[in-house]
C-alpha cells in the first residue's frame, strides 16, 4: 500500500502484470471476440468453411423462438437457488465449526472437505443413482428416515430442481463453508465482547456483527460463485438432461446442445454471448452495488 | 443437399475392376485402389478410432496383422473417440481431421453432406459395395453415394429372464399379460422401460409398430411427421402401461449402465430392450436366464415394432480437412478395406459379439449359430433371438435433419411422462420443436431473414481477428 | 479487592499477565476458576454480561469497522430498544462532550487512532452504565498525543464520575490516571492501593521494581549490627527499622532520585553510563557488583569512569526479606 | 450433515471394491457388501492400453496438474504482487477487466480455443497448462493481492537491503509470506487440471499414451463409447485413485485453506 | 544534514512526518524527489539497496515467521552466499553477544517482543555494514523492557561501533540515545545536533513544544521596555536578550522543570490539575488564559484550586519570534 502510493519503484510494475493479460487476452477474449464474430455467420456442420455474414439473424432465431425467457427463468432458480442454499449451508457448517469449545474440529473438517476433495465426475454418477426413484438411497433409505416425500425428477419440475440443487450443494458447500470458517476466525472477538455486554443475544450478534463483517466475503464469493454456477452445466447435464421438458434446461446447456449436439456453431455462439452479456451485467450490478472491488484501486 | 463447399484436391481414378472380386491379398488390394506395386516411400495414415475397449481387443489384431501385410503403411490410432461427430468437426475445422475415422452412420452422414467426406463409390469399384449386407451398405449410403465401409450393424431387441417370462411373446398383448403376470406373481417389474428418459432411439421402434415414420416428403423437401395418430398412440400405449396397469418402470436411465439394466441384472424386471452391445453385462447377470427376441408386434395395428438398423463404419476424410496426400488416401483406401474385411468382421463377432456387417463374416456365424456351435451353449438360442431382429428393422434415415429429431423427440417425450402434458400436445410440440430446428439450421425454408449489422461493428471485429491471423479470415477481410 | 464507587482503578502489570482477562471476567465474558465478583455490593458470578450495566473500550477499541461513527455510538442503545429520537439526543451529546460530533458520518477507516479511541470512548459513555472497563486504551497511541488523551481521560472521569478501571502496563499512565492502583503478577495482585503509597513504600520487592522508571535500586544487603553493608560498603541503619529487623539478608531499595551524586556522600563508585534525558540525568554508578542508578536534575557532565560519591537520602529507605522479598517495614510494622 | 458429506463417497468406495459394473444398489443390504474384491483396482492397474496404462496416465495428470499448479501460483502471486505492490497504470480498471474476462463462459470459448490452439500448434500439454491457468490465476490473484496488502512491506524490504533484488524477495519472501493463498492457488488449480476431461480430451486425444487420467478412466470403463456398457466398478475403482493425491493434498493444507480467505474479511 | 562515523543519530518526529520514509530513502528503496543521498562521502542516487551495504532493523523487526532463529540471523549471509561454516561462526557469534544463542533452534511466533528485537539487530549486525538503520524498534515493546532494552543498544553501539541511524517518535529513547539527534516536522529537519543542546535551547517554538514531557511551557507575551509581559503579568526581560530583541511580540519558553512553586515566585496562578508520577510531580497551574506546567521532584499534596506563586528560572528563558517561531538567541546571537 504504502509503496504504491509513494510511485516511485523502481521496477515496472506493468511487467509483472503483463504474463496474465497476455494469457487473458489468449486465453479469454480473442476467442470470445472470435465467437462474437461466428454468431454474426451462419458457420455450421454444413457451413464450416464456406459461411456468410448473416447480420443479426442468430440473434432474432434466439429471440424468437420462444425458449428465451424460459431459459431465463430457470437459469436464474439453478444459479439463485443454488447460491442460496449452499451459502447458507456452508456459512451454517461454518459458524458450527467456529465454535470455540467444538472438540475434534480438524477431524470434522476433514470429514466435511471430502466433497470438495473428490473427483466431481464421478460424485454426480453417484449422485444420480441415488436419486432413483423407488430405489436410490435418497428415496429408500434417507428421505423416508427423515420422514420426508420421495424425490422424482422425472415426473416433477420442482423435484427436479430439489434434486439439481441438492446435488450441487453437496458439491459445493465444503468450499463456501471453508470461505466463511477462514473469515469468521479473522473478525477480532473484542466485537462480540462489546456487543454481548451492550446486552445483544445470539441473534444480534450474528445479524449486526457477523454478517456485516463478512460483508466482503459473501460479495465476494457470491459473484464468482454467481458466474460459475451460470456456467456450470455438468449437474443438470447428468442429472435431468434438461427435462422434464426444456424446464430445467438452463442458457449454457442449450447453447452447449447448439453448439456439440447440431453443431451450428454460429447459433451456439450467439447464445453464449447473450449469456456471457447477461452475466457481465449482473456481474457489474453486483461489483457496483457491493463495491467488492474498491479494495483494488 | 450436395457437398458444394469442398471439392476433392485430386480427381479420383476409378479403376475398373472386372470378374469376381478377390480382396483376400496384399497385392490384391493394392490393384483395387490403383497401386500396382509397393511405394517406395512409407506413408503414415492418421486413424480415429471408436471401438469400445473390448472391440478394440479385436481391432488391435486385425491392425498387428495389417501392419504385417503392409509394413509400408505406418497406422497412427487414435484410441478412444467418442461417437458423435463434434469432436471430428473441431478438428475439421481446424484442418487436423484423421485420414480415417469410425463412428455411426448418423454422424457420417451429416459429415458427408457437409463435404468433409470422401465419396467412396468414386474411388471403389461397385462389386466391393456387395461385400457387405445390403442394408449396412445402404445405411452408408445417401442417394448412389457410399460415404463409408459398415463394419457391424446394431439395432436394439427385446431382452427377458426366462425365470418370469415363460415364452417370447409376439404381440404386444402378449407382452402385457406376461407383464401382468410377473407382476402379481413375482411381485418385480414386468418390464423397465425408461420412455422418459431416451431421446427417441428405441421410440423410433414402437413410433414404427404404430404405422408411423419420422419423415415424409413434401413438395421435394423432406418434413418431420411426428405429429400423427401412430405418435399419440404409441406415447399413450406406454403411458397406459407404466401409470394404469403399473407393469412398466419408467426408469430414469437407460442401457445397462442405467437403472434399467440394473432392475434387469438384479431379477427385478422381466422384460427391457437394449442393444447387443450391452449382451455382456446381461449375460454375466443372468446366464442361461438370459432370453433375446425381436420387438413383439402391436397388436393394435398388426405391425412390427421395427427398431432402426444402424451400422457404424470406416470413412475417409476429405483430404481439404485431413491433408492427405493422395498416396495416403489409397492406403486409407487400403486400410478400412482391410479392417471390414470378412477375417476382421468375424474377430469382432467373435470377441466382442458384434454383429457382421461383411456377407461372409455374417455367414460364417449364421452358420456357426445354425451349428450351436456358441459356447456356453444357451448363447446360442440368444444370439439366434438378435439375428432373427434383423429382418424386422427399420433403415436408419441417415439424412442431416435427423440429427435435430432426437431433442426434439425428448424434449415432448419427457414432459409427457411427467404427466405435465397430453400425447396430443406432446405429438404438435414434438412436430414443432423439430420444424423450428431445421429452420433454425437451415435445412427447411424459414421465416428468419438476415438481420442488418452495422458496418462499423463488423469492420471493428474484423480487424481485430486479423490481427490474430486466422487466415480464413484474412481471407474474408480482403473479400469484403 | 474492594473499588469504591467513583474510584479510578488502574491495574498495572507486565503483558500476558491476565489484565485483559481479568476485565473479561469482571464483564461477564469469562468465568472465573476461583473467587467471586461482586458488583455494587451483590455477587454477579451468575449475572449475564448484559445484567451487570458495565461499559467496556477493548484493547483494540473494537470500533465496528462496517458501520459509521453515529451508528458505533448508538449501537448500545439500539440494542436496548431506545427510542429513535432519544438515541440522537444521547449520541449527539455524548459525541459533543467528546468533540467527536463532526466526525459522525465517517467510517471508522477514515479516523485516526486518537479518534477511534474517542469512539471507543463515547460508545461506552453513551450507555451511562456507571463501571467502565478499558483495556489499554491508549496503547495504540503515539507518545505525544497519548499524553494529551490521559488528561482528557482524567478530566473526563473527574466530571462525569463513573467508576473506572483501566488495564495498562504503561506506569506513567498508572500513575498519573489512578486513584487506585493495582499491580499484576504471577497470576496475584501483589499491591491494590493509593499509587503515590505504592511508589514510595512498595509492599514487596516485586512492586518496588516494577514501579518508577527508573526503577528502584535493589541491592542485597546484610544488617550487620546498626548497619547496612553491602559490596564492602556500609551505610548506618535508618531510625525506623531498629527493632523490627529480625533477618539478617535483607534487600535494600532506595529509589534513584532519593540518591544525590555528592562530595560528602558514604558510598563510593565508579560512573558506568551517563542518560542524559533533558529534564534529568541518570547515571549508573558501579558500586563493587551493583549498578546504582542516580536520578539527577542538573546538568552536570560526568564521564565514564569517573569516581563519584553517593549519598543517600536515609528516610527514603525501604528493606525488603531476602527471601519473601516483602517489606519489612510493612510486615512487622 | 459429515454422514450426508460422506455417504456418496462411501457408495463409491464400495462400489470400487465390487466385482459387478454396476453403479446403484437397489437394497440397503447393499450397503454392506458381504465381499471385497480388487478386481477393479487389479484390472485398472496392470492393464496396457494399446500404449498407455492407468498408472501412465495418472503419471501424466499428476505432471500436468502440477505444472499448472505451479504456474498458476507464479501467475497469480505474481499479479496480487503487482495489484497490491507496485504502480500499475489505470490499476482499478485493469483489474476489473481481467476479473470479468473470467465471466465467459467454457461454451463460448471452447471452439475457438480449440482453433486456435490448432493454429498454433499448441494442441498439447503446454497449450493445456495455458488454457488451465488463467482461470484460477485471475481469481487468485484477487484473493493474493489482499493477502499482500496485509503483509508489512518491511519484510520485503529488508530482504532488499540484505541483498535481494525485487523479484528474487518476491520469489523468497512473499510468496512465503503468502503461504496459504499460495496453497489455496495450487489445490484449486491441481484439482482444475487434474480433474479436467472436457479439454484435456479435446487436447490430448490423439495420442494414448498422452491421455490424462480422467480421458483414461473415462475410456478404460467404457463411458467415450455408449456402444458398451460402461464398468462403473472400475470407475469408481479410478476415482478412488485418482481421488487420494487429491484429498491427501486438500487434507495436508487444510490449515493453510481455513486461512486463505481470511484477508477478505479483514478489517481496511 | 552529515553524519559522522560512529554516531548515533536518532531522528525524532510525529508520527506520518516520514521518518521511515527516510530511512528507506538511506536504504534505496524508495527515490527521493530532491536532495541527494551521499554514503560514505560518495554520491549513491543510483546504487541499488543491495550495493549500499547498509543493514536495517525495520519498524516491525520483520522477523521472518516462517525461518527459526538461526535461519533468520543468516539469512543476509546466505545470499551472499557467504561458505556454511561462515555462516555459522558468524551467526553464533552475533548471538551470544545479543544472549540469544539459546534460541536459535526457535521460531519467531515463540519468541517474546524483546527476544525478536534482538533477532532482528542480530541479523543487523551479522553483515557487519558499518551503517545500520533503525526504524522504532523499540516501540512494540512494554514499557519496563523497553528502557532495558535501550540501554543494552546503546551498550552495544558503543562497544561496536557502527553508524546507527535511528528512527523513534519516543523522546526519552531519543535523549538517552543520540549522540545527534533530527527532529523532523512538516517535510523539514527542524533541528539536528546534541540532543542536550537542542533540549536547552530549541532552535523554535515547534522544537521547544515537541521535546520535552512535559513540554516547555510556550507563552505569548510582549516585550515592554525592559519586561516581558503575558495574561497581565510581568518578569523581568533576562539580561542576555537585552539589546538582541527586535520584536514586540515573542513567545516566551520556559520547561516546567525550571519553574518552582515557591512563595517568593511572583507569577500569580491557580492550579488547576495536580499529576503526580511518584518521582515527580506535574502540577497544571492556570495563569490568566495560559497553563502553566510546573515539575516539582518534592510532595507537596496541593488541592485544585489553591493559589500558588511561580518562580521562573530567568536564566532557563528562551524567546521565540512570534511570527517565525525562531528562537531569537540563535537567529541574533
Ligand atoms: N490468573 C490466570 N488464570 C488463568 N489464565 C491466565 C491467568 N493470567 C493469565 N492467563 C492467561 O494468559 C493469557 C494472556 O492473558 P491476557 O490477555 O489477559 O494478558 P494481558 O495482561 O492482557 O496481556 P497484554 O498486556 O499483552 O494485553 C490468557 O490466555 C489467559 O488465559
Ligand atoms: N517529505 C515527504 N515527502 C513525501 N512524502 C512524505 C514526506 N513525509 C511524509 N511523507 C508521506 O507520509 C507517509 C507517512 O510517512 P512515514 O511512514 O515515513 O511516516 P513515519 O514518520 O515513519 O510514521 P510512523 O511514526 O507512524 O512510523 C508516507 O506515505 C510518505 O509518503
Ligand atoms: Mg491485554
Ligand atoms: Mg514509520
Amino acid at each position: 500500500m504504502t509503496s504504491s502510493k509513494n510511485g516511485k519503484n523502481e521496477d515496472n510494475g506493468f511487467l509483472y502484470i503483463l504474463p496474465i493479460l497476455i494469457l487473458t487476452i489468449f486465453v479469454f477474449i480473442l476467442p470470445l471476440v472470435y465467437a462474437l464474430y461466428i454468431s454474426f455467420t451462419n458457420m455450421n456442420l454444413f457451413h464450416l468453411f464456406n459461411y456468410n455474414i448473416v447480420g443479426l439473424k442468430n440473434y432474432a432465431i434466439i429471440f424468437e423462438c420462444g425458449y428465451f425467457w424460459e431459459l431465463i427463468k430457470n437459469t436464474l432458480i439453478w444459479t439463485l437457488g443454488s447460491l442460496v442454499t449452499m451459502m447458507s449451508l456452508g456459512f451454517l457448517l461454518a459458524l458450527i465449526l467456529n465454535q470455540r469449545d467444538l472438540k475434534g474440529k480438524s477431524i470434522f473438517y476433514a470429514f466435511l472437505i471430502l466433497p470438495w476433495a473428490f473427483p466431481g465426475f464421478i460424485s454426480l454418477l453417484i449422485w444420480q443413482g441415488l436419486w432413483v426413484d423407488p430405489y436410490g438411497m435418497m428415496n429408500k433409505l434417507i428421505l423416508p428416515m427423515l420422514h420426508l416425500p420421495r424425490i422424482n425428477s422425472l415426473i416433477s419440475t420442482t423435484d427436479a430442481w430439489i434434486e439439481l440443487i441438492l446435488t450441487n450443494d453437496w458439491l459445493s458447500f465444503p468450499y463456501f463453508m471453508t470461505v466463511f470458517y477462514s473469515s469468521l476466525q479473522s473478525i477480532p472477538h473484542e466485537l462480540y465482547d462489546i456487543a454481548e455486554l451492550d446486552g445483544a443475544g445470539t441473534l444480534t450478534k450474528f445479524f449486526r456483527i457477523t454478517l456485516p463483517s463478512l460483508k466482503r466475503t459473501i460479495a465476494f464469493v457470491f459473484i464468482t460463485s454467481f458466474v460459475f454456477t451460470w456456467n456450470n452445466f455438468y449437474p443438470i447435464f447428468i442429472l435431468t438432461g434438461g427435462g422434464p421438458g426444456i424446464s430445467t434446461e438452463t442458457f449454457i446447456v442449450y447453447a452447449y446442445q447448439e453448439a456439440f449436439d447440431y453443431s451450428n456453431f454460429a447459433l451456439a455462439s450467439a447464445w453464449s454471448v447473450i449469456s456471457t452479456i447477461f452475466v457481465i451485467i449482473l456481474g457489474l450490478i453486483v461489483i457496483k452495488y457491493t463495491h467488492i472491488l474498491d479494495s483494488f484501486s | 443437399k450436395p457437398p458444394s463447399s469442398v471439392t476433392p484436391t485430386t480427381t479420383p481414378t476409378k479403376p475398373s475392376v472386372s470378374g469376381p472380386l478377390n480382396i483376400t491379398n496384399a497385392t490384391d488390394l493394392m490393384k483395387l485402389v490403383g497401386l500396382n506395386s509397393t511405394p517406395s516411400s512409407p506413408v503414415t495414415i492418421t486413424v480415429w478410432d471408436s471401438y469400445s475397449t473390448s472391440e478394440d481387443q479385436a481391432f488391435n489384431q486385425t491392425l498387428a496383422q495389417f501392419e504385417k501385410e503392409f509394413p509400408w503403411i505406418h497406422v497412427d490410432v487414435t484410441y478412444g473417440v467418442g461417437v458423435g461427430c463434434s469432436q471430428f468437426e473441431e478438428a475439421a475445422k481446424g484442418h487436423d481431421a484423421p485420414i480415417v475415422y469410425r463412428d455411426t452412420s448418423n454422424s457420417g452422414g451429416a459429415l458427408f453432406c457437409a463435404g468433409l467426406l470422401l465419396n467412396l463409390s468414386e474411388y471403389l469399384p461397385p462389386q466391393v459395395f456387395s461385400l457387405y449386407l445390403n442394408c449396412s451398405i445402404s445405411d452408408w449410403s445417401i442417394g448412389k453415394a457410399v460415404y463409408g465401409l459398415p463394419d457391424d450393424i446394431n439395432y436394439i431387441v427385446m431382452f427377458y429372464n426366462k425365470q418370469y417370462v415363460p415364452y417370447a411373446p409376439n404381440t404386444t398383448c402378449e407382452m402385457v399379460k406376461i407383464a401382468e403376470e410377473v407382476n402379481t406373481t413375482d411381485h418385480v417389474w414386468g418390464i423397465a422401460y425408461g420412455a422418459s428418459d431416451e431421446y427417441g432411439y428405441r421410440f423410433a421402434a414402437w413410433f414404427a409398430g404404430f404405422g408411423g415414420q419420422i419423415f415424409t416428403t413434401q413438395n421435394g423437401q423432406v418434413v418431420p411427421a411426428l405429429n400423427s395418430t401412430a405418435m399419440v398412440d404409441a406415447l399413450n400405449f406406454w403411458y397406459n402401461l407404466t401409470y394404469d396397469l403399473h407393469i412398466n418402470y419408467l426408469a430414469p436411465s437407460t442401457g445397462a449402465g442405467g437403472a434399467e439394466g440394473e432392475l434387469f441384472e438384479a431379477g427385478k424386471a422381466a422384460i427391457i430392450f437394449d442393444g447387443p452391445w450391452d449382451l455382456n453385462a446381461y449375460l454375466q447377470a443372468l446366464g442361461s436366464n438370459l432370453g433375446a427376441a425381436p420387438l413383439p408386434v402391436v397388436s393394435q395395428t398388426g405391425i412390427r415394432a421395427e427398431p432402426f438398423l444402424g451400422a457404424t463404419g470406416w470413412m475417409i476424410s476429405n483430404p481439404s480437412v485431413s491433408g492427405a496426400t493422395p498416396l495416403q488416401i489409397k492406403a486409407a483406401l487400403i486400410f478400412i478395406l482391410f479392417v471390414t474385411n470378412c477375417q476382421s468382421d468375424y474377430r469382432l463377432w467373435c470377441v466382442a459379439h458384434d454383429i457382421p456387417a461383411n456377407k461372409i463374416a455374417y455367414n460364417e456365424a449364421m452358420a456357426e449359430l445354425k451349428a450351436g456351435k456358441l459356447t456356453p451353449s444357451y448363447l446360442n438360442q440368444i444370439m439366434e433371438g438378435i439375428l432373427e431382429q434383423a429382418q424386422y428393422t427399420q433403415k436408419f434415415p441417415n439424412i442431416p435433419q435427423m440429427a435435430y429429431y432426437w431433442n426434439s423427440f425428448h424434449t415432448a417425450a419427457s414432459e409427457f411422462f411427467a404427466q405435465q402434458i397430453n400425447a396430443q400436445t406432446a405429438a404438435q410440440t414434438m412436430e414443432s420443436n423439430f420444424i423450428n430446428c431445421l429452420k433454425k439450421n437451415g435445412l427447411l425454408s424459414s421465416s428468419f431473414e438476415i438481420l442488418p449489422l452495422p458496418p462499423a461493428l463488423i469492420d471493428a471485429i474484423l480487424l481485430l481477428l486479423s490481427v490474430f491471423m486466422i487466415p480464413e479470415i484474412k481471407y474474408k477481410v480482403k473479400a469484403l | 479487592m474492594e473499588i469504591e464507587k467513583r474510584d479510578f482503578v488502574v491495574i498495572l502489570g507486565p503483558s500476558g499477565e491476565g489484565k485483559t482477562t481479568i476485565l473479561r471476567i469482571i464483564a461477564g465474558l469469562l468465568k472465573q476458576d476461583k473467587g467471586h465478583v461482586y458488583l455494587r455490593g451483590k455477587l454477579a458470578d451468575d449475572m449475564s454480561p448484559k445484567d451487570r450495566n458495565i461499559a467496556m473500550v477493548p484493547q483494540n477499541y473494537a470500533v465496528y469497522p462496517f458501520m459509521n461513527v453515529f451508528d458505533n455510538i448508538a449501537f448500545p442503545l439500539k440494542i436496548e430498544h431506545v427510542p429513535k429520537e432519544e438515541i440522537r439526543k444521547r449520541v449527539l451529546e455524548v459525541a459533543e462532550m467528546l468533540k467527536i460530533d463532526n466526525l459522525l458520518d465517517r467510517k471508522p477507516s477514515q479516523l485516526s487512532g486518537g479518534q477511534l479511541q474517542r469512539v471507543a470512548i463515547a460508545r461506552a459513555l453513551v450507555k451511562n452504565a456507571d463501571i467502565i472497563l478499558m483495556d489499554e486504551p491508549l496503547s495504540n497511541l503515539d507518545a505525544q498525543v497519548r499524553v494529551l488523551a490521559r488528561e482528557e481521560l482524567k478530566e473526563l472521569q473527574q466530571k462525569l464520575g463513573p467508576t473506572i478501571i483501566y488495564v495498562t502496563h504503561d506506569q506513567a499512565e498508572a500513575l498519573s490516571l489512578a486513584t487506585k492502583l493495582a499491580l499484576l503478577h504471577d497470576g496475584k495482585i501483589q499491591a491494590y492501593g493509593d499509587p503515590l503509597e505504592l511508589y514510595r513504600q512498595p509492599n514487596n520487592s516485586w512492586v518496588a521494581s516494577f514501579l518508577g522508571n527508573p526503577a528502584m535500586n535493589l541491592i542485597r544487603s546484610e544488617i550487620v549490627g546498626e548497619k547496612i553493608e553491602f559490596n564492602g560498603q556500609a551505610i548506618p541503619l535508618p531510625e525506623k527499622f531498629k527493632g523490627i529487623i529480625k533477618s539478617n539478608r535483607v534487600i535494600l531499595g532506595i529509589r534513584p532520585e532519593n540518591i544525590e551524586i555528592s562530595q560528602d556522600g558514604d558510598i563510593e563508585g565508579v560512573v558506568e553510563l551517563v542518560e542524559e534525558l533533558g529534564s534529568f540525568t541518570i547515571t549508573h554508578v558501579r558500586v563493587g557488583n551493583d549498578i546504582i542508578k542516580v536520578v539527577d536534575k542538573a546538568f552536570i557532565k560526568r564521564e565514564k569512569g569517573e569516581k563519584v560519591k553517593l549519598k543517600f537520602d536515609y528516610s527514603r529507605i525501604e528493606l525488603f526479606d531476602a527471601e519473601s522479598g516483602v517489606n519489612l517495614m510493612i510486615k512487622n510494622g | 450433515m459429515v454422514l450426508f458429506s460422506v455417504f456418496p463417497l462411501y457408495y463409491i468406495i464400495m462400489t470400487s471394491f465390487s466385482n459387478a459394473p454396476n453403479l446403484i444398489s437397489l437394497d440397503v443390504s447393499d450397503l454392506f457388501p458381504k465381499h471385497i474384491y480388487f478386481t477393479a483396482y487389479r484390472e485398472l492397474l496392470t492393464t496396457n492400453y494399446y500404449g498407455g496404462s492407468f498408472p501412465l496416465w495418472i503419471r501424466n495428470s499428476l505432471i500436468l496438474a502440477s505444472s499448472t499448479a505451479l504456474i498458476s501460483i507464479l501467475l497469480a502471486m505474481l499479479t496480487g504482487y503487482a495489484l497490491s505492490r507496485l504502480n500499475i497504470p489505470a490499476k482499478k480498471t485493469l483489474a476489473a477487466f481481467i476479473y470479468i474476462v473470467t465471466f465467459f463462459p467454457y461454451t463460448a470459448t471452447a471452439v475457438p480455443l480449440y482453433l486456435m490452439f490448432a493454429k498454433f500448434h499448441m494442441l498439447n500439454y503446454i497449450g493445456l497448462i495455458i488454457a488451465y491457468t488463467p482461470g484460477t490465476s485471475i481469481f487468485a490473484a484477487f484473493l493474493a493481492k489482499l493477502a499482500i496488502d496485509s503483509i508489512p512491506p518491511s519484510y520485503e524490504e529488508i530482504a532488499m537491503v540484505d541483498g535481494l533484488s525485487r523479484f528474487q524477495v518476491f520469489l523468497r519472501i512473499v510468496m512465503r509470506l503468502a503461504l496459504p493463498i499460495v496453497a489455496l492457488t495450487a489445490i484449486l488449480s491441481f484439482s482444475g487440471a487434474y480433474l479436467d476431461f472436457a479439454l484435456a480430451y479435446a487436447f490430448l486425444l490423439p495420442h494414448i499414451s498422452d491421455w490424462t487420467a480422467t480421458i483414461g478412466l473415462y475410456y478404460a470403463a467404457g463411458l467415450l463409447n455408449y456402444a458398451s456398457a460402461p464398468a462403473y466398478n472400475l470407475f469408481a475403482a479410478g476415482s478412488v485413485i485418482m481421488g487420494i493425491p487429491l484429498t491427501a493434498l486438500f487434507i495436508a493444507s487444510q490449515r493453510m485453506m481455513t486461512r486463505a480467505y481470511s484477508t477478505l474479511a479483514g478489517v481496511k
